[in-house]
């Protein structure tokens, strides 16, 4: 199988959702060819190729880029619009949280906004504080949207050709430090369906959950700890939400014991949501409680051997995979 | 303004009647207790949309505010729809889902109300976009306050219209107050209409209570847009009888100015006008006020005989399809 | 006792801090006497008493409302700044997510922003989809703000004072549907504390953990069901981040079961951090798995039987109750 | 200009002579790998900072963006705190927390550096309000891009500190790109500067590499702002010699575009023209940069000596009190 970036899938998403439906349009800060292709180059290309109508280059204006995708997804187009890094959808949530997503509900059913943002994130690039969070818990506590967060390029691929068919707003978060990273080339035209999950490994004792570019390590992990007779599964969400309920509780039910982690601010995180429902629906399964892994209170730190303090490590995850692997009945 | 046609003068009566009526017996339904909601009152201001949208076409958009119920009834809402989504019923609009401030009905091109203001403005854009991208030569209205041309939004949708030379007509009501301040107190340029020179676009002040001043600035805005030169900002000074939201405190206002206005009434006067200038008989425009009264009372009767939506609908057009949760 | 509302409460809140301390500032939209002393009053008589220049109405511009509170903080004042509502927020989350909550940690310390936000929201008042949102939850997700969200208006005058007092940046959410409601006077110049519970109601059998309107109708049916028997105890976290772990874990290891109850919706709620706490720490204490109840994962509908179906009731809490009573260890 | 004293202009070009060595130091040292850290070079916009500078007082304040480690500099950030924090040392001045986009330093006025576009503006005029309400004539500059200028917080500061009067000076660096937009691909007006008309502000616009006018526009605003007569808006046209961040692709420029506008390198003009016009020798420049390079030397000797904070500084002063998690 040839390998390919995350740059490359998303980019190669983009141009084929593009070619197969005349409705996508792209829309962003330095989206367009005669701006470079976007800041790290995943939408090169694609004005050369669909034309600068279709492939539109805004001012710094994340209010209008979303209020222009909103309008043009209300009239039946599928934009795919960039707010260039996460922490950057704060000057535009209201066009996300208000309108986008609440849009179809208010007009009962009338209208729908079937657009994608596309937004990059995360820590460990020294990008500091304001450039680094990963807010998927606020989206997710946000009826009405969509959220995905993909840790291989063909998943990246697969979630985007959904996320561009899904007739709701859907909010894509690309690994900022790991866009070069490489996977399996997607097969073109294929989908990753919206909400579900992908076992990575199948396992015995110890299900961990979680997803982007952490649960790829964390495979890694179980690999190794296989090798000492710890049997873990890893889930990989892929969509944040809705999430994969059936998949993570059949996982729990059958191991009785569940790790849930993400890259995002453990307090208040999606492992919360995550880590109450086990309990609510499989709790006399659970031979102990359900750990959560997440990154520390605190802003993204700038200097380097804080920022990696600040992130979760797998040094966690395996020791509570140790402890929990250890509880009996 | 020889230009107006008898039958567009009457058609733009004809919304005015009903958008009058209509606030009448909205505010008398709260009063009464048959409506519960929050209502922003656009008293004073129907000449607005009256004349613009008898100037649009069906496949015209607009998007609105919440005291927009007259701009969505002027591009055609029906007003059954409209009553029974204020009353919270199932076969409102919006299924009763959206109340007062949130009105659609995308076959008449009402494709957003918000209640966030200066959030009419960026979703505008979008669907003066898709019109663009369809080859079409619709056009689309922003219809939005003075105080919403302090919010950043506006700033960034201007911005964006006038790069992209998007059909919009960006229509500024500026009734002088947003909520309880003063134009001046909040917005540190005399006129809206002057902050057009700084997105390079034509922008007019005119008085949003007289007819044919609206309707000449809003004709040239039309055509401009749909020739595919660009939006328009347009400032239409007007006042709101009931202050800001229906049974509030208008201390804040001083007593005279608010007389003075209300004497200034735009609707006796525009049919005054008509009836003065031979365009039309008193009979005619009492037969035209009749019919309309005759439609709110249907529209009445039509809510309150429709039934609440099931709670089950809660849980329904969050997504297309149903979650399990 | 003289009984008053919360509108009078936090008004001499406001009052009394800007008496006690000449940095005190208020500003936002229509908050002086000139436009009426705020939409619903809560600011009244504070520029007559104060001047125009400690209390100022500002445009509608929530950006420039918070940056000009983020700036006189950063020179000690202590600005107390409105947001009329908290869906209003997503205009000026940048303002509040990247700078408020991050300048003291991104300076190294150096700077701190001692400011307030001041916002109403509330489903129940047919306000709709748009003005009814609670989003404590993503506020609680952001390290350096503190969120709290007083039950009574004694409590909305102890915790202003503290939210005023405090150095780091708090936002302070009031409850519209319930702002004419009266209670207890608050006595001049009480403070309480950040971080602490109240212990509504103390009990056996069930612990309910909550905050704001609702947990106060829960202390009553707390009297009522403790005539059938039932004895539940009720805490009433005042403050959502940093929120009470002792009191909530000392109640819990008691009663050994417990319901966690909020106005906004469910799913990614605060409900979800606190019930993930609880199983974490006080496992081997619980007869049953945490119940969850919170507002219905939609937007706010406008019509009176929605809305109200949207929120959550008591007799949900009610039942979650008498079922997690009923379940012996 | 005769205006300019020699000890102004001399203290403008110190301020010059070390913002031009400090960047090629650190270009040369990202280079090499002994920072890690995205850089926003500010080589060729000396002149703008450097000669607002030497016009501010301590007590004056800024507010600035991340490619503002001139702004930070010129402000008098000690050197050694700031390579200490680039070089994410516990003795940066934010303890290496903060990184070249959140350069803090109170006891020079450097209030406040974002990585948000846009959101230097909005902090500013909190700074100025609160400078108002002590009864300081003390000033604060907002420092932004040419692209900041299309961005909802422009609008919304502007318009507040105009109303307000507040003692702002909104400098806007305009370098022609925004990331690889051109000025006029994001712009609708042909000048920052115009956009003051909007909020009834004075607005100039100057060649921000042209120390003379440079100071003649800033003196004017200074002098505004301490009179209590508000802010000023600035647009000081400039060039970033090395694109957007260090190391980036600049394809999206003109070949010639960007050969022509180095070659006119406002630092040898300045430093030409001192020597030309008499105001300086050769040898007295040649000391002053001699003297800057030292400084340099040494910050970085004293960055590198330091040590990296230890990892239990991720949870400090995120509160003023630690919280119990
Ligand atoms: C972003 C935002 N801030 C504040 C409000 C509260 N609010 C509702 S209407 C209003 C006044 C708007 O005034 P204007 O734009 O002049 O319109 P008008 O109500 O006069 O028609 C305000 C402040 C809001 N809805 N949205
Ligand atoms: C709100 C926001 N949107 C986008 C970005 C990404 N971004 C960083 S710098 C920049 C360009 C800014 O251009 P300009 O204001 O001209 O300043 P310059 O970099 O040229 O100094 C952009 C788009 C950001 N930091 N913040
Ligand atoms: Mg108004
Ligand atoms: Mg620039």
């Amino acid at each position: 199988m040839s390998q390919v970036t995350f740059v490359q899938s998303i980019n190669q998403a983009l141009h084929d959702a593009m070619e197969d439906d005349a409705r996508v349009l792209v829309l962003g800060e330095d989206v367009g060819d005669a701006e470079g292709g976007g800041v790290v180059g995943i939408t090169k290309g694609l004005s050369q190729a669909f034309g600068c109508e279709r492939v539109k280059s805004t001012p710094i204006s994340e209010q209008a880029i979303m209020g222009a995708a909103i309008g043009a997804a209300l009239k039946g187009f599928r934009p795919v619009a960039e707010i260039m890094l996460m922490n950057f959808t704060t000057v535009a949530s209201d066009m996300i949280v208000n309108h986008a997503a609440k849009l179809r509900f208010m007009s009962g059913g009338q209208t729908s906004v079937p657009l994608v943002v596309r937004t990059m994130t995360g820590a460990g690039v020294s990008n500091g504080g304001q450039h680094s969070d990963y807010l998927e818990a606020w989206y997710a506590h946000t009826a009405g949207l969509k959220v995905v967060l993909p840790s291989t390029p063909a998943d990246a691929y697969g979630l985007m050709r959904a996320c561009i068919d899904d007739p709701d707003p859907c909010i894509f978060v690309e690994t900022l430090p790991a866009l070069f990273n490489k996977g399996e080339a997607p097969v073109r035209g294929s989908r990753v369906p919206l909400g579900k999950a992908a076992v990575l490994r199948e396992g015995r004792d110890v299900s961990v959950i979680g997803y982007g570019r952490i649960i790829q390590s964390v495979a890694q992990l179980a690999d190794r700890l296989a090798g000492e007779g710890v049997s873990m599964e890893v889930i990989d969400l892929r969509t944040v939400s809705p999430f994969d309920k059936e998949a993570v509780l059949a996982s729990v039910r059958k191991t009785g014991a569940a790790v849930v982690v993400h890259e995002a601010v453990r307090e208040f995180g999606v492992g919360s949501e995550i880590s109450s429902l086990i309990h609510e629906e499989a709790f006399a399964a659970l031979r102990a409680p359900v750990r959560r892994i997440g990154a520390k209170f605190a802003p993204v730190p700038f200097s380097k051997p804080l920022e990696t303090a600040s992130l979760p490590s797998l040094d966690e995850v395996e020791a509570a995979v140790r402890e929990l692997a250890a509880v009996t009945a | 303004m020889t230009q107006i046609s008898d039958d567009l003068l009457l058609s733009i009566f004809e919304k005015m009647a009903l958008l009058k009526q209509n606030d009448e017996k909205m505010r008398a339904s709260i009063s009464s207790g048959r409506l519960v909601m929050p209502y922003y009152s656009y008293r004073g201001q129907e000449v607005i949309p009256a004349t613009i949208s008898a100037l649009l076409r069906d496949d015209d958009t607009i998007c609105t505010i919440y005291r927009g119920t007259h701009d969505a009834l002027a591009k055609g809402c029906p007003v059954d729809r409209l009553w029974a989504e204020l009353g919270g019923r199932a076969t409102g609009t919006c299924k009763g889902k959206g109340g007062p401030m949130h009105i659609t009905h995308p076959e008449t091109g009402v494709m957003v109300t918000t209640g966030i203001v200066g959030s009419s403005m960026p979703i505008a854009n979008g669907l003066a976009w898709a019109a663009k991208l369809e080859g079409s030569d619709a056009v689309t209205v922003a219809y939005f306050g003075d105080g919403a041309s302090n919010i950043g939004a506006f700033h960034e949708s201007l911005n964006l219209a006038s790069l992209w030379k998007l059909p919009v007509l960006f229509v500024c009501s500026n009734n002088l107050y947003s909520e309880h301040t003063r134009f001046a107190a909040g917005t540190a340029i005399d006129s809206v209409a002057k902050s057009a020179a700084a997105y390079s676009m034509p922008g007019v002040r005119v008085d949003g209570n007289d007819v044919l001043a609206m309707h000449a600035a809003a004709a040239e805005a039309i055509d401009r847009a749909r020739a595919g030169e660009g939006p328009t900002l347009i400032e239409a000074m007007t006042f709101r009888f009931h202050g800001h939201v229906f049974g509030d405190d208008d201390a804040y206002m001083g007593e005279g100015e608010k007389a003075e206005r209300m004497a200034a009434d735009p609707y006796p006067r525009f049919r005054a006008w008509l009836i003065d200038e031979g365009h039309a008989s008193e009979d005619r425009l009492a037969a035209i006020e009749a019919e309309q009264a005759e439609r709110i009372e249907a529209a009445i009767r039509f809510a309150l005989d429709s039934e609440f939506p099931p709670a089950s609908e809660v849980l329904t057009d969050v997504y297309e399809q149903e979650m399990a949760r």
